[in-house]
């Protein structure tokens, strides 16, 4: 992990942490049904305050807690049209595969590029610091795998130009 | 008759569900009072920072913040100087600070932390001065801590 | 220190647990609408009765040691009493289930009977408690509501020593203290730091922490003169009402879901920290003791600690093995996981419980002598402790504050 | 049977297939029809008349912006087949071609009339302009130093836009390289056209619209051999573009169908083990993990 990146996804896990203290909450709204609270919002008390991770505007993260499951929301960097596209290729191709990865969601929140959904389901089935983990590595490695695609990408044009051009000195 | 009765949002006619505004007690100044205080301690921390007491000036601005409604403009200054206490003070006396302050502010600084990262481009508001900070407080205060800023209604 | 006796119940998260009397036999919920009554055989437990009446999940159990009577929650908004009656065609004892007429429309969620064992409470999502006692003329229980100014769902209840006074802590963030005072049951009760003149949802204290949180956990002390209460602000608060002073101890680490007294100047808590805390104190002031767990090391050899052997008959081997190597596949921790850390200590956490402790009781000794203490939690894992076995202050408590 | 006409020199290889089919019987077809991946279809068929005349019909004829053009392929591929197997191979190969040489003709007609106005330092031809698939031209400008050929291109999905600029910038950067500096200069555009072709009439002034210029100087087309080499080459050049975007796509997809799978695993290596053993209820059914 960079040093740059790292007291950022630090603040990312201690508050995944924090948010992650889930239990088995039922529906005070709805008879016998059991929700997640943090998507359903009809009772205000068994929310908490939602809080923001961020390294500047591009960067951020969203943890939405409440009794019985969290929203984790990720704005993954972007310094350009390139890294926008790879970015948003990526997202949509993991989204189309949600019901395999099930804490994602299949949308992102607004102004988000992707959200998950962590219910106390998930924290009984699995261990809760293996997924916060599990959302550290994803947040390094989106990164890590845009600006390795992008990088591609530019070779790839670098020498299929030059091969193109070189053709015509010959 | 019209009126579609389907569309009637009955959870507001339900006397039990309870309102934002019932989670938390309000302030017991009223607002005139709060921003009094807010102008005093900012005055108060200007000093401080001179003397180069970033301590004392933390431990000042962050008594009895303002929060709740109606008090935007003692919430802006109080984030403002608190953003000023924290940009101006030396990383290598960040664990030092953090471990003096009571455990009281601990808990108001972490909120002010968060609500600074909210802002991004707000003011002097900088993502790594706050993260830094963010990871020598949790160092100390812990993530019981991080729980007491979701916890806690009394948004600043 | 004595090491603690770890029994792996399950792989499922134990719901709720309750022992009888004389700790021979233990009741648990599994995460299931089923409750299993395990019976201790060496030094294992065996599963030797199914409850099953509940058709959603059961979330409190309550085993009362004089009556040997079970009372059952469910979120299918029913109680149970259980009681122990011959089988007319085997002869053999069985658990033979009542339904309780709670009148609530939402999920029970927690269950406790009184001192004396002739009235229980429900904790409920409708925003209520039912307080339900035993009606000898029409041979059934019937429930009374314990209503305002409860205004979301009551989390657990805790009955101080004079079988009319209930504590409550709920999600609107708020720990109470109730008369559940039932004429024709109930005597009435001296006169107590809480009142003099006590009737039905009397509101005797209603009390939060500064930073808010829902209230987990709410327990009186022995002599009932004071109230402990864990809220989700990953603080446990300590009222003397005749003080009057609150003590707020905010701990540097999560939110504790259940506590319970064993003397009048202890307390230990549990919850998303998965160890027990002691916390001792008196009327001038509360800090954290330690912990009942050692933390410094991995529980690998948990079968070595007492308790629970896991010893797994020999011609499973292979299939675990098997198991393991196909789990490894699907986890990419093949051979070719090259300078990763391996999966035993990367998984597990240096606690006894390697998930929240979601449930901690008296195990042994009298109220206000207690010296062991049951804990069980989401990991499938019930264990008992002993209280006076205190790791001091380790590195997670060293920063523990009183507030 | 189809005959995939991608480029000229692919062509060859799956006329090959032509070949053998021709040579087992000779009266085995009347026609045959072929589409190739950029659009342009054709139609070759025997005259029922005359089993000697092939005669090679090609979209890419039909939209010729030269009328002559069409003569000129005619005359140069309809031959009489011969079972003399050298000339079979050389109409073989003038088939193989005939894309390439029916576009030849307006980058040939360009090249002459940049040495007609060389001399009189100034002026500049008519613009020709191939409309070499639906939506997409090439324009053929000379001047008295200089043939300027204009490629438009569609990118019909964001991603080819922005991939494409990747290349394209990369295009024009090439020529910085010591190497490269007698290449063609490149410029590109997106959205407006280039000063040259600004006043054809209905072209469309959208975000997925790519113009790119190459600037074909004398030493381009110095003789003939070095001219037919050039023509070859830059007709491929929107292929290429195109393949290799499509190259860098399918690249990307499988990196990602990669790094899903790392995932998987380390969300799966959250699940608490799975019990080795059962354990029974009283009842003897099995406790289960949800």
């Amino acid at each position: 992990m960079s040093n740059v990146l790292r007291p950022y996804l630090a603040a990312v896990r201690s508050t995944l942490a924090a948010a992650l203290t889930l239990e088995n909450f039922p529906s005070q709204v709805v008879e016998r049904h059991n929700k997640p609270e943090v998507e359903v919002g009809g009772s205000k008390e068994v929310l908490l305050n939602p809080l923001t991770i961020s390294r500047n505007e591009n960067e951020r993260v969203l943890i939405e807690p409440s009794v019985n499951s969290i929203r984790v929301s990720i704005k993954i960097k972007q310094a350009d049209e390139i890294e926008r596209i790879l970015c948003h290729k990526f997202t949509r191709f993991l989204m189309q595969r949600a019901e395999s990865f099930i804490v994602l969601r299949r949308k992102p929140i607004k102004g988000y590029d992707i959200s998950f959904l962590i219910t106390n389901a998930h924290t009984e089935s699995m261990l809760k610091h293996k997924i916060v983990d599990f959302i550290i590595q994803f947040m390094e490695d989106v990164d890590r795998e845009i600006s390795e695609m992008k990088l591609s990408l530019n070779a790839r044009a670098r020498t299929v130009a030059e091969s193109y051009l070189t053709a015509f000195s010959a | 008759m019209n009126f579609n009765f389907r569309k009637i949002d009955v959870d507001a006619y339900d006397e039990d569900v309870l309102l934002e505004t019932e989670l938390y007690d309000p302030d017991p100044r009223g607002p005139q009072q709060v921003i009094e205080d807010a102008k005093a301690k900012a005055a108060s921390v200007r000093t401080s920072l001179a003397k180069g007491d970033n301590l004392g000036a933390l431990v000042t601005i962050l008594d009895n913040p303002p929060y709740g409604p109606n008090v935007e403009e003692a919430k802006n200054l109080t984030l403002q100087t608190v953003v000023t206490v924290l940009n101006s003070t030396k990383a290598t006396d960040i664990p030092n600070v953090v471990r003096s302050l009571p455990p009281e502010a601990q808990d108001t600084l972490m909120k002010y932390l968060y609500k600074g990262m909210s802002l991004p481009g707000w003011g002097d508001v900088s993502g790594s001065v706050l993260l830094g900070w963010h990871e020598k407080l949790t160092e100390v205060a812990g993530t019981g801590c991080i729980v007491r800023a979701m916890t806690d209604r009394r948004l600043l | 220190m004595v090491a603690p006796e770890v029994y792996n119940v399950s792989q499922s998260p134990i719901t709720s647990h309750a022992f009888n009397a004389d700790r021979t036999q233990v009741a648990v919920s599994l995460n299931t609408n089923e409750v299993q009554i395990l019976s201790r055989s060496g030094l294992d437990w065996t599963p030797t009765e199914t409850l099953s009446e509940h058709d959603k999940i059961v979330t409190s159990i309550d085993w009362a040691p004089n009556s040997n009577r079970i009372v059952t929650a469910s979120q299918d908004r029913n109680a149970y009493v259980w009681q122990q009656a011959s089988d007319p065609l085997t002869g053999r004892l069985v658990w033979k289930p009542t339904l309780v007429l709670l009148r609530i429309n939402r999920a029970a969620t927690f269950v406790r009977w009184s001192p004396f064992e002739d009235k229980f409470a429900v904790a409920s999502g409708a925003r209520a408690i039912a307080i339900c006692s035993f009606d000898p003329d029409n041979n059934w229980w019937v429930a009374k509501q314990l209503k305002k100014p409860i205004r979301s769902t009551v989390l657990s209840v805790d009955w101080h020593p004079n079988n009319v006074l209930l504590a409550a802590g709920s999600a609107d963030m708020k720990a109470r203290v109730f008369s559940a005072y039932i004429k024709d049951v109930d005597k009435r009760p001296p006169p107590s730091v809480w009142g003099e003149k006590l009737p039905f949802n009397t509101v005797c204290g209603e009390y939060s922490s500064p930073s808010g949180g829902w209230v987990h956990s709410v327990g009186f002390s022995p002599s009932g003169d004071v109230l402990a209460f864990a809220s989700h602000d990953s603080t446990i608060n300590v009222v003397y009402p005749g003080g009057p002073a609150v003590y707020t101890i905010r701990s540097n680490s999560l939110p504790y879901i259940s506590l319970t007294w064993t003397s009048e100047d202890a307390i230990v808590a549990a919850g998303h920290d998965c160890q027990p805390v002691l916390f001792s104190g008196g009327p001038s002031g509360w800090q954290a003791a330690g912990s009942l767990d050692d933390t410094t090391a991995p529980k690998s050899s948990v079968g070595a600690r007492g308790g629970f052997t896991g010893s797994s008959p020999v011609g499973r081997l292979n299939s675990a093995a098997f198991n393991t190597f196909r789990n490894a596949d699907s986890r990419g921790l093949g051979s070719s996981h090259g300078g990763g850390t391996p999966l035993a200590t990367d998984t597990e956490l240096f606690t006894v419980h390697q998930n929240t402790i979601t449930n901690i009781r008296p195990y042994d000794g009298a109220p206000g002598a207690v010296s062991r203490v049951s804990t069980s939690g989401v990991d499938g894992k019930l264990v008992i402790w002993s209280v006076n076995a205190v790791s001091g202050l380790g590195t997670k408590l060293k920063a523990l504050r009183v507030g | 049977m189809e005959l995939g006409f991608t480029s000229p020199h692919l062509s060859v290889k799956r006329l090959f297939f032509f070949r053998c089919t021709s040579a087992v019987g000779t009266s085995s077809f009347d026609t045959v029809l072929w589409t190739s991946s950029d659009e342009s279809m054709g139609r070759l068929s025997r005259r029922n008349q005359n089993r000697n005349t092939t005669s090679v019909s090609s979209s890419i004829l039909r939209q010729h912006p030269l009328k002559e053009v069409s003569v000129y392929a005619e005359a140069r591929i309809v031959q009489p087949i011969d079972d003399h197997e050298e000339q079979r191979d050389t109409f073989i190969h003038s088939i193989a071609l005939l894309k390439r040489n029916a576009l030849a003709a307006p980058f040939e007609l360009a090249f002459g009339k940049q040495k007609e106005l060389e001399s009189s330092s100034s002026g500049q031809g008519d613009l020709m302009a191939i409309h070499y698939r639906d939506e997409e031209a090439i324009y053929i400008q000379a001047a008295h130093d200089r043939v300027t050929v204009i490629f438009s291109t569609v990118f019909r999905e964001e991603t080819d836009r922005i991939f494409g600029k990747v290349f394209l910038q990369e295009f024009v950067d090439a020529r910085r390289l010591p190497q490269i500096q007698n290449a063609p200069q490149v410029l590109f555009t997106n959205r407006d056209p280039p000063l040259e072709i600004r006043d054809v009439p209905g072209l469309r002034h959208s975000d997925d619209i790519g113009y790119v210029t190459f600037v074909l100087f004398p030493r381009h087309f110095a003789n003939l051999h070095v001219a037919a080499g050039t023509i070859s080459h830059i007709q491929l050049f929107r292929d290429y573009l195109h393949y290799h975007i499509k190259c860098s796509k399918a690249y990307m997809q499988s990196r990602m169908r990669h790094r899903v799978s790392e995932f998987q695993k380390v969300l799966n290596r959250a699940k608490t083990e799975v019990a080795s053993t059962e354990r029974k209820t009283v009842t003897g059914r099995t406790l289960q993990t949800r």
